[in-house]
């Protein structure tokens, strides 16, 4: 919309005068490597405990069907096995999960174990805990079940029109969730625009298939009464109340363990279901309990995302100005909300892409099918929402004959806007955006590639190029929530750290957040290393989370991004403090006054009069044991603990807020060709230009767009779900779920700038999950192949096949499909 | 949900080939690759059978239940199947009209399979469903003829 | 995912383990094990008993006799794929061993295990027989029989050999003459996956350059190996080229009936056998020409 | 149900090991659960994560494909083998480096998988080096920090044995 207004901006402006910029910005190789490249690293699986049993899980071979009968008779007979119980078991032992949802999609009843019915093909219909994985698997195939099967719904569009069956008869409608906005005068510019440009597309379903499934051990100590998860959950503290509610255990009673994490992707938030079933049989069995999801059930049931239907429209002037926007979409969320619906409102405001779009209208409408339930998958939320302005901005790009490049420097929000307000009152921070553009395109000699289309097009090659921008909104405020729901007790977005220097002058550093391979122990080192101006050797940063020992609030966790403007924020702030007070007690040790003192080299020095000089590890010495040389009244010790809270706010009453702290960039080019016989698609140049604030470890950063761009290529190209009518989910393996290997992702470029965010100390920004550009640049450049001869994709998804159907149909004049 | 036909001339009377389909001792024993039958009643029986193709093969139980009996044209019946952590539900439904070398057997079946079968693109599945169907018949056919 | 319970036998010698096979109801041959185990994994399969290939030596060689090349069943795909050999006699051979699985998969799966499978998407199938390859079964108590690839693939997942008393124990590779040229092509998503379509051909061609015998043979759009005697017949004396080479392919996929599956419609695995068709002629030719290698 | 065990012998990274196992112990869960070597994991139920990766009598192998009886008498070498007195292998150096990693899940099967590469490939072109990955997924790089650390990794072994 415009230029934030100046009290905005000053509320959100961060101090950074502790850095030092000594340690940030350093290539350092990741302190979590190590263990790593050794296989020492204890992930889920690798915790051993005596006594330890294993559960095992019968899954519904039906999308929807009524469960008559359950025998378990027989397994509960076989040697070895422990227990066996069925949906009516757990039933007797929890509540059902609390459901975040508005009414009356809030009354459905959702257990871990299915309970009378099954709502997705794979749902845990019965569970057995025996001495061995293998006779726990035994023990599953001789449970019997009477299942009458029902319609089952699986088209989301479907779901919405009357006499659909529904998933859930308690709520009376499949309907999750509807939200409608209007921001900005749409109207008046639908109605004063020179041309209207609209769309329908389709974002499809995919996982982000971390290779280590979800796993857990549930370990119940009968003396202290203390249940402790050993899990791999990207944001345990988010669940407490639905493992409170589940166990019936108060909070301080629960200790809720990470270690390393085999990769999360979004899909491990919503594994609580496991962490309950498992802590329920610990505590029956009175022995800890392992549980390791297979990678069927894990790509079958764990977690998809959520599929969403948008038609877009665009108001558009004859020069490419886009006016503004009207979306109506509908999400499919899967059989249950265990995380959705989300998404549909999560940086909505990211509607509007990176352009200065001066009106929005968003009609959202999610629901229940009888499909895997939804969840974050890696560019969660925003992917989608970048997806439908990058697809209509190349349909526009075409429709008025301009460059997809020209149409989107001209839309742009410019650097002397920054920091700019959306129509949905998002801020975004920094950025010189129409420059980085330029730079990207550079770097991938994007106008020698679109000369080159042309020769090649003669000589019979069928080449595409793409070009798209992005963002990864980062640091969510979780008042976003409100939307749908304006009951939920769920604001803000905030991240807890301690801090403590110990006695042999070492730093200890204890974090709120559950890495699964993002470097948190590296750069959480790096930025103390920078404040204090000690060793990046000499910080010990705890692996994983511990609810026993871990600063938490219920946003901690990794996920949307948030670590790099909201972790290392608090990082930032509990050293600062540190630093503080190791001035004061420098300052009174060396006899010199406070403003004096500086902290540098691991050593406190007095600026008059460098002679009276100490060192760190002296001053911890005496602040943990020699007390009585502390200043009178002074608390010893060198504790420093902090938690960072962004001045987020509610919606008001429009619903205008902003929802992100931090609004990285960046600009993806792809190269595509496209075997004109077979619909062969081949990347043959990738660059990507990221702009993600100040930069703490490029070795971190470049790992990050690396990953992001291989997911986002893999969705585009080769990972996709097929469900079929009633419901079977057709690719639940490895062997038809095509997750790429080196000889599919291709080599890529990726460049930088360094725009520091002026919202966190340490001016990083959150990144890594890439916003979904990269599945918009390979789409794009897949359509743009085959725009010449007059083919269009209506999906974020192109196999060869769809693609020689256009080729074909195009030749023919019409689709072969 | 693939739909499959079929038809046998059996050289028998209808009212013959009506009493051998609505016996499920009888009807039973056609059930291919049969291990073990147990009979309900007139109207259901309970079966292991050994299904599969090739090396694909894996022990399955079958519930059947005769649905509606029209004597002596019509009878439709419903076969449960499940095994190898997969259903496959049969509907078939038999027509029986006189012919000049005895009778004519009309049958027609639709098939669902789900589960982890569904799943692992077994292309091959409908063979298999349609093979197990158009056995039973074929050895109808045979037992009668005798 | 853990196999079901099983008797495990692991005989060193060949006699031994066909003996145990005609005894012991309900076993199964494990070789490589690399698609065995993991539909065992999957309770897919369960049987009573594994008699275990892998420590019976006599059964792993390459070796050549007047002519022929003769390779033992349990011989692993990456010894054949290494082979200056075959890369040099059966290039359609080695293309389809660099193309299969991964190379942990081809450290362990051996050739004998994989045309017993008779996966109808499998690689090696359609290039055994458009080499015109003899398998040899034998049985307990001396008995062998040579069965032409032709006649060994009956069905999907099923062969000539007889079940729970036969065993594949060598792959006999007749030699081609001179003027002679092979080539594999397989299309598929990714690298590692079981092929959506894929094509293994077979020529000699004279000095004149027209062909003398040609063999086409496709694998995934049938239950067991499809030979395109259409197109062989349109190859039969012609000199190749372009336009001869897409008469052909019509020619060889005009009949077929491709089925669906989750990675490709009959419509694309028909559209696409005629472009591999065509393209892995070509190759064939030029390399019976000795034009490329 | 139960099953009578085997005894079997294995030699893992240089030492000797005896345990009686059921025949359909798979080789990845003797390795992990019973000898404790946790660095090989399991990522998937169908052989085409390519975690579990091991060098076995000099080949690389999924041990989720091998059953413990077979490996009765091999000589086996995990992840945890590849240091030499407190040295890490020039693989394992370069992954490090070269940030090859982010989750470490796949880590122990990828260097498995290199280990035998450069076994019989001194210095592997970047096509090679991919075509030897091939069976061994990764979710978190993208593989080209993987096939940088190879290349690394290949150069460095290759002028340390030339010097």
């Amino acid at each position: 919309m415009s230029k934030a207004p100046p009290e905005i901006i000053s509320l959100y402006t961060q101090d950074s005068s502790a850095l030092t910029l000594k340690w940030l910005g350093k290539p350092l190789k990741p302190k979590e490597d190590y263990r790593l490249v050794r296989g020492r690293g204890t992930f889920v699986d690798d915790v051993q405990l005596p006594r330890m049993t294993y559960m095992a899980f019968l899954r519904s071979p039906y999308s929807h069907a009524r469960i008559k009968r359950i025998d378990v008779s027989r397994a509960k007979s076989m040697p070895g096995v422990l227990l066996v119980w069925t949906g009516d078991d757990i039933k007797k032992r929890m509540r059902p999960l609390p459901q975040a949802t508005p009414p009356p999609a809030r009354n459905a009843i959702d257990y871990p174990l299915a309970v009378d019915k099954v709502r997705f093909q794979g749902e845990p219909v019965a569970m057995v805990v025996a001495e061995s994985r293998y006779i726990a698997e035994d023990a599953v195939n001789q449970i019997d079940v009477d299942y009458e099967p029902l319609p089952a719904v699986v088209d989301a569009e479907r779901a919405l029109e009357p006499g659909a069956p529904l998933v859930h008869e308690e709520v009376g409608t499949n309907l999750i969730a509807h939200v409608h906005y209007k921001w900005g005068d749409v109207d008046y510019y639908f109605q004063h625009a020179d041309l209207v440009v609209e769309a329908k597309f389709h974002y499809h379903r995919f996982t982000g298939a971390p290779l280590e499934t979800n796993a857990v051990v549930a370990d119940y100590d009968e003396r202290a009464d203390v249940m402790t998860i050993y899990c791999n959950n990207q944001a345990p503290m988010e669940w407490l109340p639905q493992l409170s509610a589940g166990l019936n255990m108060p909070y301080p009673k629960l200790r809720v363990v990470t270690r390393d994490i085999g990769g999360g992707f979004g899909t491990k938030l919503i594994n609580y279901v496991y962490m309950i079933l498992a802590a329920l049989a610990s505590k029956e069995l009175k022995r800890p309990v392992k549980y390791m999801e297979t990678r069927t059930e894990n790509l079958q049931a764990a977690a998809h995302n959520a599929e969403r239907t948008c038609t877009v429209s665009a108001a558009v002037r004859k020069d490419g100005t886009v006016l503004a926007l009207r979306m109506r979409c509908v999400d499919d969320d899967g059989a249950y909300s265990r995380h959705e619906p989300a998404g549909m409102t999560v940086w909505a405001q990211v509607s509007t892409g990176m352009y200065k779009i001066r009106a929005l209208e968003n009609d959202y409408y999610a629901v229940f099918t009888n499909k895997c339930p939804s969840t974050s998958i890696r560019g969660f939320s925003r992917a989608p929402h970048l997806f439908m302005i990058e697809r209509i901005m190349d349909r526009i790009a075409r429709k008025l004959g301009m460059d997809p490049a020209e149409i989107r420097m001209k839309n742009l929000v410019g650097p002397e806007e920054m920091p700019y307000m959306t129509p949905s009152g998002g801020i975004y921070d920094s950025g010189n955006w129409p420059e980085g553009l330029r730079r990207a395109l550079e770097a991938a000699d994007y106008w020698g590639w679109r000369k080159r289309q042309e020769e090649l097009r003669r000589q019979g090659r069928i080449i595409g190029v793409g070009v798209v921008v992005g963002s990864d909104s980062a640091g969510p405020n979780m008042a976003q929530v409100k939307m749908y729901n304006p009951g939920l007790p769920y604001t803000g977005g905030t991240e807890g750290a301690l801090v403590q220097m110990t006695p042999d002058g070492k730093v200890r550093v204890i974090l709120g957040s559950s890495p699964q391979g993002m470097g948190h122990e590296t750069t959480a080192a790096q930025v103390v290393a920078d404040v204090l101006d000690i060793s990046y050797d000499d910080i010990y940063v705890q692996t994983g989370f511990d609810s026993f020992s871990s600063v938490y609030t219920m946003h901690s966790g990794t996920y949307g991004s948030r670590f790099a403007p909201i972790g290392l924020s608090a990082v930032y702030l509990a050293a600062a403090r540190l630093k503080e007070k190791l001035a004061k007690m420098a300052a009174y040790l060396l006899k010199c006054p406070e403003g004096d003192v500086v902290i540098e080299n691991g050593a406190a020095r007095c600026a008059k009069d460098p002679q009276r000089s100490m060192e760190l590890r002296r001053i911890a010495r005496i602040a943990y044991g020699n007390v009585n040389e502390l200043p009178p009244g002074m608390e010893p010790g060198l504790y420093s603990l902090a938690i960072f809270r962004p001045p987020f706010q509610n919606p008001d009453e429009n619903r205008r807020a902003n929802l992100a702290l931090t609004y990285s960039y960046n600009v993806h080019v792809v190269v595509v060709e496209i075997d004109p016989e077979t619909g062969m698609p081949k990347i043959l140049s990738y660059t990507a230009l990221e702009d993600s604030g100040r930069i703490v470890n490029p070795l971190i950063v470049d790992g990050q767009v690396h990953g992001a761009i291989a997911h986002g290529v893999a969705e585009a190209l080769y990972e996709k779900y097929h469900y079929d009518e009633d419901g079977n989910l057709l690719n639940p393996t490895f062997v038809d779920y095509l997750a790429p290997t080196a000889l599919e992702i291709p080599d890529m470029k990726v460049i930088h700038m360094e725009t520091p965010s002026p919202f966190t100390p340490t001016g990083a920004k959150g990144m890594g999950e890439g916003g979904g550009t990269a599945v918009q640049a390979v789409i794009s450049a897949v359509e743009d192949a085959l725009a010449p001869l007059g083919g269009e994709l209506g999906e974020s998804h192109a196999d060869p096949e769809t693609i020689l159907r256009i080729l074909k149909g195009a030749a023919r004049g019409k689709s072969e499909v | 949900m693939p739909q499959f036909k079929g038809s046998e001339v059996i050289s028998a009377p209808r009212q013959a080939v009506w009493d051998f389909l609505t016996d499920p001792q009888r009807v039973g024993g056609c059930v291919p690759g049969l291990k073990s039958l147990q009979v309900v009643d007139s109207d259901h029986f309970n079966a292991e059978v050994q299904v599969g193709i090739g090396i694909l093969r894996g022990t399955v139980k079958v519930k059947y239940e005769v649905v509606e009996k029209v004597p002596p044209e019509r009878i439709a019946m419903r076969m449960d199947g499940s095994g190898v952590g997969s259903k496959a539900l049969i509907n078939a439904t038999v027509e029986l009209k006189e012919a000049q070398q005895g009778t004519q057997l009309d049958w027609v079946a639709d098939v669902t399979v789900s589960g982890t079968l569904a799943g692992l693109g077994a292309r091959y599945l409908n063979d298999i469903a349609f093979k197990t169907v158009s056995d039973i018949f074929k050895c109808t056919k045979e037992k009668l003829s005798k | 995912m853990r196999p079901a319970p099983f008797e495990y036998y692991a005989p060193t010698s060949l006699e031994e383990a066909l003996r145990l096979l005609s005894e012991k109801e309900g076993a199964k041959l494990l070789a490589g094990g690399q698609s065995l185990l993991a539909l065992m994994k999957l309770r897919l399969l369960a049987p009573t008993a594994l008699i275990d290939l892998n420590r019976i030596r006599e059964l792993r060689y390459i070796k050549e006799e007047d002519g022929w090349l003769l390779i033992g069943a349990m011989t692993i795909y990456d010894e054949l794929e290494q082979s200056p050999l075959i890369r040099e006699r059966y290039p359609a051979l080695h293309e389809a061993l660099y193309r299969l699985g991964d190379q942990q998969v081809r450290n362990r799966g051996t050739i004998g295990g994989s045309l017993a499978h008779a996966d109808p998407s499998a690689n090696l199938p359609p290039v055994m027989v458009a080499l015109k390859a003899q398998m040899v079964a034998a049985r307990a108590g001396g008995g062998r029989r040579v069965i032409q690839a032709d006649e060994f693939f009956v069905d999907a997942f099923t062969t000539a050999l007889e079940p729970d008393k036969e065993a594949l124990v060598e792959v006999r590779l007749p030699p081609w003459p001179r003027g002679s040229g092979g080539a594999y092509m397989k299309l598929s998503k990714r690298e590692i996956d079981f092929s959506i379509v894929e094509v293994a051909v077979q020529m000699t061609v004279g000095d004149d350059g027209g062909v003398k015998e040609a063999r086409v043979v496709l694998g995934s759009v049938a239950p067991k190996p499809y030979r395109a005697v259409g197109a062989e017949e349109v190859l039969a004396g012609a000199k190749v080229d372009e336009g001869l080479a897409a008469r052909a392919a019509e020619a060889g996929t005009r009949d077929l009936e491709p089925p669906s599956d989750v990675q490709a419609s009959s419509w694309y695995r028909k559209e696409v056998s005629r472009v591999l068709v065509k393209r892995a002629i070509l190759k064939a030719y030029a390399r019976a020409r000795g034009m490329e290698q | 149900m139960s099953q009578e065990l085997r005894h079997i012998r294995v030699k893992v990274n240089g030492q000797w090991y005896e345990a009686d196992v059921e025949p359909r112990m798979l080789l990845v869960d003797l390795l992990r659960d019973v000898l404790g070597f946790t660095g090989v994991h399991i990522g998937c139920d169908t052989g085409h994560c390519g975690a579990c990766t091991v060098i076995m009598d000099g080949r690389s192998v999924k041990s989720c494909m091998v059953l413990a009886v077979q490996a009765d008498g091999s000589e086996i070498m995990t992840v945890e083998g590849m240091e030499k007195d407190g040295q890490l292998h020039p693989l394992q150096e370069a992954f490090w480096e070269n940030h090859a990693l982010q989750c470490g899940y796949c880590t122990p099967g990828q260097l498995m998988s290199a280990y035998f590469l450069l076994s019989r490939n001194p210095n592997p072109s970047e096509e090679e080096i991919r075509k030897a990955i091939e069976g061994n997924l990764c979710r978190c790089t993208g593989y080209v920090n993987i096939v940088k650390a190879i290349k690394a990794a290949a150069l460095k072994m290759s002028s340390s044995k030339a010097g």
